[in-house]
């Protein structure tokens, strides 16, 4: 998985807890849509985004430093971090020019943390309550759910690797659960 | 808390991520103003709310963000089928378990 | 019937306490009878008493289908205030709170109405705006409640904090100093005693099972479980059952049954002088007479008849008691039980007539109608007898649902219990 | 002396590590390993507490989480001590402070001791038939001696430090309890791959296997074998064992609640572990393995200090090397305290005599007994003891065809009673499973399971080591198999000893002693004896529920583990109905109490909901913003500057926004981009207004109800393309409007091509207001043409600020001023602001906050949703028929609007109000009405919604909701207050700029 080209966090400002088998970071930002519309109006918007919008449920599609979530039967996420959102905005307009749809820029309505390690999945299972075991979720899922009492998109990267995607307002919130959760943990 | 199947995720999920959108097929009336204040008052207030299989309409606000229905028995709490908006009510007609007696201990 | 008294019971300690009798009769039901009530709780029994007291009609049976006082009666909070927003709910509720001044000695029978203070804290602004307009339109109506700055609020119940260092601090609070608590199950032992001794027959482990209506479509008496009997009339007071038992006589009811859940501590020495409210948080605790904490929870989202409800229903409500109370967190909870409310869509009950001549209908208390037990029973009585509305309940109806005119508490007040 | 009463040797504390603690402020000793109950029983303390109601002193009666009498506080710092903890779950730690409790001035001598020379006064119910006269003396003298009296320990006062932890987990098998059933089932479910959850609530794992010395398994000793099964599951990377962990609650759909218990039983615990740790479990399958609880004997005096269960005795011989006494009787109907004996008379104990009530109990097991040298009597009930803080004799009666006759006394000082095992079936019961009646057994066992569960071992009524073992590995194998899908032989575990303990009682015992004078007790911590029971059932309370309530019993913190059967069975006899007609009362979570720290979990303070803040908030804290909390946001509230209160800086705000220009943070106003080629038709059966012909680049302000036509929401929705909106909500109402239009494209018009995203983050609000808010902006605008001709008020575009930051430009007002809104990306934000800022601070202006947003809306008669409405508000209530688009078919709500109260006379409309004076400032709520002094109970005609005092008007002003109101112009009324009522005259709600010129600036 390379989710290094999609999200990535650098630097000590960006970390917010480092424990033995347990990082979170915060990352830099990406470009990022809802998409809204039928099968066909994905199907377009998949060739036209670079990476095809997945049609089972709590799949992603990642393609170099471009993915895409399914977060319903008409909604995804779009994600990139190669391009500004205008650009890529205006390449899936002009290839649905015709076709019903709805697509809202929301790069700067989210944020993701990244959290890695060993006790990832402990950690977050501290306020999810979505069975994280590898089976139950793995690698390459991402639903919506929720965290105690925020909402987020929760993406498993890798085995002990997990994007949390948030809105902004409620990043403070999840941090601080995190660094809560993590004592003792 | 309820464990509940969203027919659009396909998967069970805690009932923290729906929420409850009161009893099914209870259709808005296509000319409101046609209609009496008791025809519209039943449509707005009066609810079957039964004791034992109701179809009722859940969302998985928290997920896919869908509205669906499910039956379920309000005595036992178990769901009996989960369907996606817009589909008839399946015709599992299951008579309610009958509840233990509590009161009499019988 | 033996008059309760210290004497009597020091008389009767005497003989070791042989000698007393039973506090209600386990009558057989006769065939017929002028009034049936459907529904042994506080309120079913209040207006049977009420009934007999008030208007002479003793002929009356109260049907229950378990043991009296086992439903919403014997599961409450027991808070009892009337400071409500609106004048047709202050006139009802503070009807009710008149009559739990006397009760005990009414019913020579001691409910251990305890008026200890109901404090209802604000958290916002917008709290404030509530609370106030409710103490000015209260005390127009003659009905108590007064504003608290915070520091008052404390001084009122000392262990709660008014810090600024939990999420929603408290900014206010209004306070009805004659709201308190009452024992729950005395209550309804209290009124089926006081109904027995004027005759009127409870009887338990009768479930209405259907009602019967003759040919002009007036109520020709009901089902049971223990076969027909018939009756004049027909009071259906049923609390979170309504519904169903509305149905069997073919009318269907704005209510929704909801699971409302509250939970007790072990019990500890006095620590907790009043009763506080907390809408915003929510959180609404007292402490008993024998010492445990009693917490009032809230309600599942959906219809349930199963008197248990999720555990992050009572999670929820212990995060905010911590919050405002935090030496809390040491505390236990002992026990965490359900009730099944039923719930109208303006949060304010429906008492009166219903479309079937005969039938008649006290309900849709939800999650808030113990207080209101006394003052429920009185005029559910008065119009069952005078097939006529009190006018106190009068507003009450069921067709306010169809001209519109609710009594909405909920959307003035965001307050629950 | 210390620890006299320590075997020599034996039990499976640490006679290496002694520990000193404190019980009572006094100092004693034990040692690693040890309870609070084993240790003070090591010192021979039996009196460590006192009961409910009579101030009885009590002793130990159990070894577990059952116990009802050995109830302590533990204190750790001073006003936080735990209160009603259990002795004999209390592990000793150094340095442990406990104390008893429900005395005074001390446990020795308790003056409440009183009440019990009133209990023939005192029996069941005696409250509800007295304290009523004289009335006043109820709340001023009863209730608070009944209080004082009441409640048990003393409530902690100091705020809890500690931390508390929550942990989500999921499992294949989750098994409760971890005995010699559970254990196998462990085994078993784990060799299949199963994901397996073994808790239990004791400090180590084993249950019966920690006390049963004689037993073999697998052909070892019993603990050499529970060490290797343990060391077995540790192994296993998909076993969590859980220590100190109640399976407290069974939920819907296999939800289970566990509570661990981190560190109380450390002296010094890590700082970073939690105190208590939440486990909520979603479990495939369920394995009930709770073992079951030895019942108590009814009988005169049976609550003195001494009498202890058989079983609990043992536990303490074997499992702790304590002796519970000098000389020690035992009084059975069971086979298990044959056991008893034997192991303490083997530990060195001295056994005065075995008194069973059976005529022929099993002959091998006298035999072995009086081999021992134990003196066995049969057909012998115990009738009573002697001694009052220690029990001193035990009294024997014979048995003969029902009737008693005193059989002597035997001198002791610990008397063992066994009244027969109830299988512990409170899980079983809280998952909805039925319970069955078993006549043989004289118990309730479990039946058909309703949730993915099955009990296993003695909670299913199944005895005997080498069975239950079977058992248990059977249901683990089962419950894998359920789960996981693969079937796999459970395994097979030989074992001897540990035989079945056969034989029973219910009830009352029958006595020889005088019934008028001597209590029997059933419920312990309550004090409830079996007198209260029958006289319970004589008063009329002859449902099992009516019995528990007016007697309490069940009701204590034991909830009634060791007294229902008793008590159900003394209530059957007197109902004269067998007892599986009579019932049981519900079994309730928790299943021994838990700590409302462990139900909070992490939730306190900013992570007790979210803190959410605004892009600007870190710039309106640095100016010493005051903060309003609306709905999870934090608002800046005003901005005072020197000293000013909150009144001085609104006034100032006010000011500066009507004479230059103010910068306000409207971010957390909801944003909702409504996208698709039915958007407009959408919007037009949502909002009251039309919407079909808003041209691109206009704003229109819009009304939203819902579909009982009250006012829900509002905002100003925008139009950017044919096909796109952006709708803006207010901050509280953002997720029900959004809720609420979700739910009427999906189910009500799912055929509209239209979608709803949520962008309140993407966008953050920047507005300007004031004559000089275009001056103020304009250095800042790349490229777009702010002149009124091209944005004329209520017009928007799209561009750029500050060379390259995207902006959704608003020009709008909700001040009556000229005014933008600039929407700006929140990681620009701040940026953006501080440039306006620098611009706005250069002409005089300032920032303001809601308060004086409030003000200024007011001077204007804009209402804000939620305070001149609250759900019962029409649009024409506030005078805003004009918003109802007129030509419109249908929209939510509009049906309502025609419904006979709706359209009554006589409603209460928007209207504003001045003070006759011009200077009394109204309080926001206070009612109207018609005379100054209106009569007691005078339907008011209204109330006040908003009061300020309003700069621009130079007085007070306030709007309304008054009957009838517009017909009330110039009308005087009055505003009753406490003090007197303030006059005033109903006047249009509109206080500055009738005419909107200001806003075209
Ligand atoms: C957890 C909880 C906390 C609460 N807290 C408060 C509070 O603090 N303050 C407050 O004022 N209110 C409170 N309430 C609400 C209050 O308990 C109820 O509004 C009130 O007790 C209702 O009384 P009732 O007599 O109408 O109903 P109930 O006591 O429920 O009586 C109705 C009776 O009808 C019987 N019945 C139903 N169907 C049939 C049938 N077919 N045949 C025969 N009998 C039938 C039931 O068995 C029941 O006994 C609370 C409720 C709950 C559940
Ligand atoms: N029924 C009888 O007559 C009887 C009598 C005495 C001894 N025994 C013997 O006792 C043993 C019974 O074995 P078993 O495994 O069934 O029971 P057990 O008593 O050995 O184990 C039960 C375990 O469950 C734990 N527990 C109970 N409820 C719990 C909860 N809610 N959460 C967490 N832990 C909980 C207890 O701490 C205990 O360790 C056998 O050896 C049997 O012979 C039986
Ligand atoms: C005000 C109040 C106080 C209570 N106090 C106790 C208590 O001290 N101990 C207890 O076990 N239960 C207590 N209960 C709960 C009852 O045991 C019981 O759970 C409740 O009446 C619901 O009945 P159910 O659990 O049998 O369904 C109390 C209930 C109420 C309403
Ligand atoms: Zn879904």
């Amino acid at each position: 998985m390379s989710e290094a080209i999609l999200y990535s966090a650098d630097g000590d400002t960006e970390t917010v807890l480092a424990a033995p088998g347990l990082r979170v970071s915060r990352t830099r930002p990406v470009a990022r849509f809802a998409f809204r519309g039928d099968a066909a109006a994905a199907g377009k918007a998949g060739a036209a985004f670079g990476a095809s919008l997945p049609m089972t449920p709590l799949a992603a599609n990642q393609v170099a430093a471009r993915a895409a979530l399914w977060l319903g039967p008409d909604e995804w996420l779009l994600l990139a971090a190669d391009e500004p959102p205008a650009a890529i905005a205006a390449g899936i307009e002009a290839a649905l020019a015709d076709v019903p749809h709805a697509l809202v820029d929301v790069s700067e309505r989210n944020l993701a943390l990244l959290v890695e390690g060993e006790r990832a999945a402990r950690l977050l299972n501290t306020q999810v309550f979505l069975d994280l075991d590898l089976a139950a979720f793995p690698v390459g899922m991402a639903t919506r759910t929720l965290f105690a009492k925020a909402e987020i998109i929760l993406w498993r990267l890798g085995d002990e690797a997990f994007a949390v995607e948030c809105w902004r307002s409620f990043a403070p919130y999840i941090e601080g659960l995190l660094l809560e959760g993590a004592r003792g943990l | 808390m309820l464990l509940i199947q969203c027919p659009y995720c396909a998967v069970e999920r805690p009932e923290l991520e729906f929420r409850y959108g009161g009893e099914a097929h209870i259709a808005r009336p296509e000319s409101p103003s046609e209609l009496t204040d008791e025809q519209w008052a039943d449509f707005l207030y009066m609810r079957s709310n039964p004791k034992g299989v109701m179809a009722e309409r859940w969302r998985h606000v928290h997920g896919c963000g869908r509205f669906f229905n499910a039956l379920r028995d309000t005595v036992s709490d178990r769901f009996l089928a989960v369907y996606k908006a817009g589909e008839p009510r399946p015709a599992i007609e299951v008579s309610a378990p009958a509840a233990p007696n509590k009161e009499t201990g019988r | 019937m033996t008059r309760f008294s210290f004497w009597e019971l020091a008389r009767k300690a005497l003989n070791a306490h042989q000698d007393w009798g039973d506090q209600w009769r386990k009558p057989e039901p006769k065939p017929a009878y002028d009034v049936l009530i459907i529904g042994a709780g506080g309120h079913g029994l209040a207006t049977a008493y009420y009934l007999a007291r008030e208007h002479g009609v003793t002929n009356v049976a109260v049907l229950e289908k378990g043991w009296l006082g086992g439903g919403n009666t014997g599961r409450n909070t027991t808070i009892v205030r009337s400071n409500y927003l609106w004048e047709e709910s202050e006139a009802l509720y503070d009807h009710a709170m008149d009559l739990w001044q006397d009760l005990s000695q009414e019913l020579n029978y001691n409910v251990m109405y305890s008026a200890r203070g109901v404090m209802m804290l604000a958290h916002t602004v917008h709290d404030i705006q509530v609370f106030k307009r409710h103490v000015h339109a209260n005390r127009l109506a003659g009905v108590q409640n007064e504003w608290l700055t915070a520091e008052e609020a404390k001084a009122f119940c000392p262990p709660l904090n008014i810090g600024k260092n939990i999420r929603y601090p408290v900014l206010g609070a209004a306070l009805q100093r004659k709201g308190g608590v009452a024992r729950h199950d005395a209550v309804a032992w209290g009124y089926a005693r006081g109904a027995d001794k004027y005759g009127v027959d409870i009887i338990q482990n009768c479930a209405v099972t259907g009602i019967r209506r003759n040919a002009d479509g007036l109520v020709a008496g009901v089902e049971t479980s223990r076969g027909f009997i018939g009756a004049k009339k027909v009071g259906v007071v049923a609390a979170g059952h309504t519904s169903t038992v509305m149905d069997m006589a073919g009318v269907r009811m704005p209510l929704e049954s909801n699971p409302l859940q509250a939970l007790v501590s072990e019990p500890v020495k006095p620590c907790f002088p009043c009763v506080v409210m907390s809408n915003t948080v929510h959180a609404y605790v007292s402490q008993s007479d024998k010492g445990e904490l009693v917490i009032g929870a809230g309600t599942d989202q959906y219809v349930s008849y199963s008197q248990t409800g999720g555990l992050q229903i009572t999670t929820h409500t212990v995060d905010a008691i911590c919050e405002l109370f935090p030496m809390f967190r040491r505390m236990r909870m002992l026990r965490n039980w359900g009730g099944i409310v039923d719930v109208t869509p303006d949060r304010s009950p429906i008492i009166g007539k219903t479309p079937v001549p005969g039938l008649f209908v006290n309900c849709g208390w939800g999650t808030g109608g113990f207080k209101a037990t006394p003052g429920s029973g009185h005029v559910f009585a008065h119009t069952i007898a005078r097939d006529d509305p009190h006018p106190i309940n009068a507003p009450f109806t069921l067709d306010r649902f169809r001209t519109g005119r609710l009594i909405d508490e909920a959307a003035a007040a965001a307050v629950a219990h | 002396m210390t620890q006299i009463r320590r075997t020599r040797s034996g039990g499976r504390i640490d006679r290496s590590q002694p520990v000193r603690f404190t019980f009572d402020g006094r100092e004693l000793t034990g040692f690693a390993g040890d309870t609070l109950a084993s240790a003070l029983l090591a010192n021979d303390e039996h009196l460590v507490g006192r009961s409910f109601k009579y101030h009885r002193p009590r002793g130990i009666l159990t070894a577990g989480s059952e116990e009802p009498n050995a109830l302590v506080g533990v204190t750790r710092s001073p006003g936080s001590g735990t209160p009603n903890l259990r002795a004999t779950q209390v592990e000793l730690h150094e340095g442990l402070s406990a104390r008893s409790q429900n005395r005074f001035p001390s446990l020795g001598f308790d003056i409440g001791a009183v009440n019990d020379l009133l209990s023939p006064l005192f029996v069941a119910g005696f409250y509800y038939k007295t304290f009523m006269w004289p009335k006043s003396f109820w709340n001023r003298v009863y209730e608070p001696f009944i209080r004082a009296a009441a409640g048990l320990g003393v409530a902690p006062t100091a705020p809890d430090r500690d931390r508390y932890a929550n942990r989500y987990a999921h499992c294949d098998v989750l098994i409760a309890g971890a005995g010699p059933a559970g254990i196998a089932a462990a085994l078993s479910a784990a060799e299949v791959g199963a994901r397996v959850i073994l808790a239990d609530e004791q400090a180590e794992m084993g249950g019966a296997l920690l006390h049963e010395t004689g037993a073999t398994v697998e052909r070892q000793p019993a603990d050499r074998w529970l060490e290797a099964a343990l060391a077995e599951l540790a192994a296993n990377p998909r076993v969590t064992l859980l220590l100190r962990t109640t399976a407290f609650g069974y939920f819907n759909h296999n939800y289970i609640a566990l509570g661990e218990r981190v560190t109380d039983h450390l002296a010094v615990p890590d700082p970073d572990l939690p105190r208590e740790r939440l486990w909520q479990v979603r479990a495939r399958q369920v394995v009930i393995a709770a073992g079951s609880i030895e019942r108590p004997l009814v009988f005169p005096e049976n609550d003195r200090p001494g009498v202890m269960l058989a079983e609990a005795g043992r536990i303490y011989a074997n499992r702790y090397g304590v002796l519970p006494g000098r000389s020690i009787a035992v009084a059975t109907a069971c086979d298990t305290a044959y056991r008893a004996a034997l192991d303490i008379h083997a530990a060195g104990g001295s056994i005065a005599v075995i008194a069973d009530l059976r005529e022929r109990p099993d002959e091998a097991l006298v035999a072995e007994a009086r081999a021992a040298g134990i003196r066995v009597e049969t057909s012998c009930v115990v009738t009573g003891v002697l001694g009052r803080k220690r029990v001193r004799s035990v009294l024997l009666g014979r048995l003969r065809s029902g009737s008693v006759t005193a059989a002597g006394t035997v001198n002791a000082d610990c008397l063992l009673m066994s009244g027969g095992w109830t299988p512990n079936v409170s899980l079983h019961s809280q998952s909805r499973g039925k319970l069955v009646w078993d006549a043989e057994r004289g118990a309730y066992l479990p039946g058909a399971a309703v949730q993915a569960e099955r009990s296993a071992g003695s909670c299913a009524g199944v005895d005997g080591l080498a069975a239950v073992l079977a058992d248990g590995a059977h249901a683990g194998a089962e419950a894998a198999r359920e789960a996981t899908g693969t079937a796999h032989a459970p395994r097979q575990i030989v074992a001897e000893g540990g035989e079945a303990g056969i034989g029973w009682v219910l009830g009352a015992l029958p006595h020889d002693r005088d019934a008028a004078r001597v209590r029997a007790f059933v419920d312990y911590q309550n004090d409830v004896t079996a007198k209260d029971v029958k006289l319970a059932v004589r008063e009329g309370m002859h449902s099992i529920e009516h019995i528990k309530r007016y007697t309490t019993t069940g009701m204590a913190t034991d909830q009634g583990r060791l007294s229902n059967m008793n008590a159900l069975s003394i209530a059957s006899t007197a109902l004269n109905r067998p007892v599986p007609e009579v019932g049981l009362t519900t079994f309730r979570q928790p299943y021994t109490p838990v700590s409302f720290g462990t139900l909070a979990t992490t939730s306190r303070g900013d992570l007790f909901d979210p803190v959410r803040k605004t892009p600007i908030h870190g710039w309106a804290a640095g100016q010493g913003a005051a903060f309003e909390d609306v709905s999870l946001w934090k608002r800046a509230w005003y901005f005072p500057r020197g000293g000013e209160d909150m009144h001085r800086a609104v006034e100032r705000e006010c000011r500066t926004v009507r004479e230059s220009v103010g910068l306000f943070d409207a971010s957390t106003l909801g944003k909702i981009e409504v996208v698709g080629p039915d958007a407009a038709e959408f919007l037009n059966r949502i909002y009251t207004n039309p919407w079909l012909k808003l041209g691109p680049g206009r704003l229109r302000y819009g009304l939203m109800l819902n579909e009982a036509g009250f006012i829900m929401d509002d905002g100003v929705v925008g139009r950017l393309a044919e096909d796109r909106f952006h709708v803006t909500t207010t901050t509280g109402g953002a997720p029900r409007v959004l809720a609420h239009m979700e739910d009427y494209l999906q189910t009500e018009w799912p055929d509209l091509k239209v979608w709803l995203t949520s962008t309140t983050e993407q966008w953050a609000v920047i507005a300007v207001q004031g004559p000089k808010a275009r001056e103020a902006i304009a250095p800042l605008v790349d490229d777009i043409d702010l002149a009124t001709e091209a944005l004329p008020h209520m017009s928007m575009r799209e561009g750029h600020v500050m060379g390259g930051i995207p902006c959704r430009l608003f020009r709008m007002s909700f001040t009556g001023e000229a005014g933008y809104e600039l929407n700006v990306p929140p990681s620009r934000a701040r940026e953006v602001w501080e440039a306006v800022w620098a611009n706005v601070e250069k002409l005089g202006g300032c920032a303001y906050g809601t308060e004086t947003m409030h003000v200024l809306r007011a001077e204007k008669g804009y209402i804000i949703v939620g305070q001149e409405t609250d759900g019962t508000v029409t649009p024409d209530d506030v005078g805003m028929s004009w918003a109802i688009g007129k030509k419109k078919r249908d929209f939510v709500g509009m049906r309502s609007l025609a419904r006979p109260d709706l359209v009554a006379e006589g409603r209460k409309q928007l209207v504003g109000l001045l003070t006759r004076d011009g200077t009394a400032l109204l309080e926001e709520g206070a009612q109207i009405t018609r005379e100054a002094v209106p009569a007691l109970k005078t339907p008011a005609l209204g109330h006040v919604t908003s009061s300020y005092v309003s700069p621009a008007a130079g007085r007070p002003i306030a709007l309304a909701m008054i009957a009838d109101g517009r017909a009330r112009m110039g009308e005087t009324l009055h505003v009753p207050m406490p003090e007197g009522a303030i006059t005033v005259e109903v006047v249009p709600p509109v206080f500055v700029d009738p005419e909107g010129a200001r806003l075209n600036v």
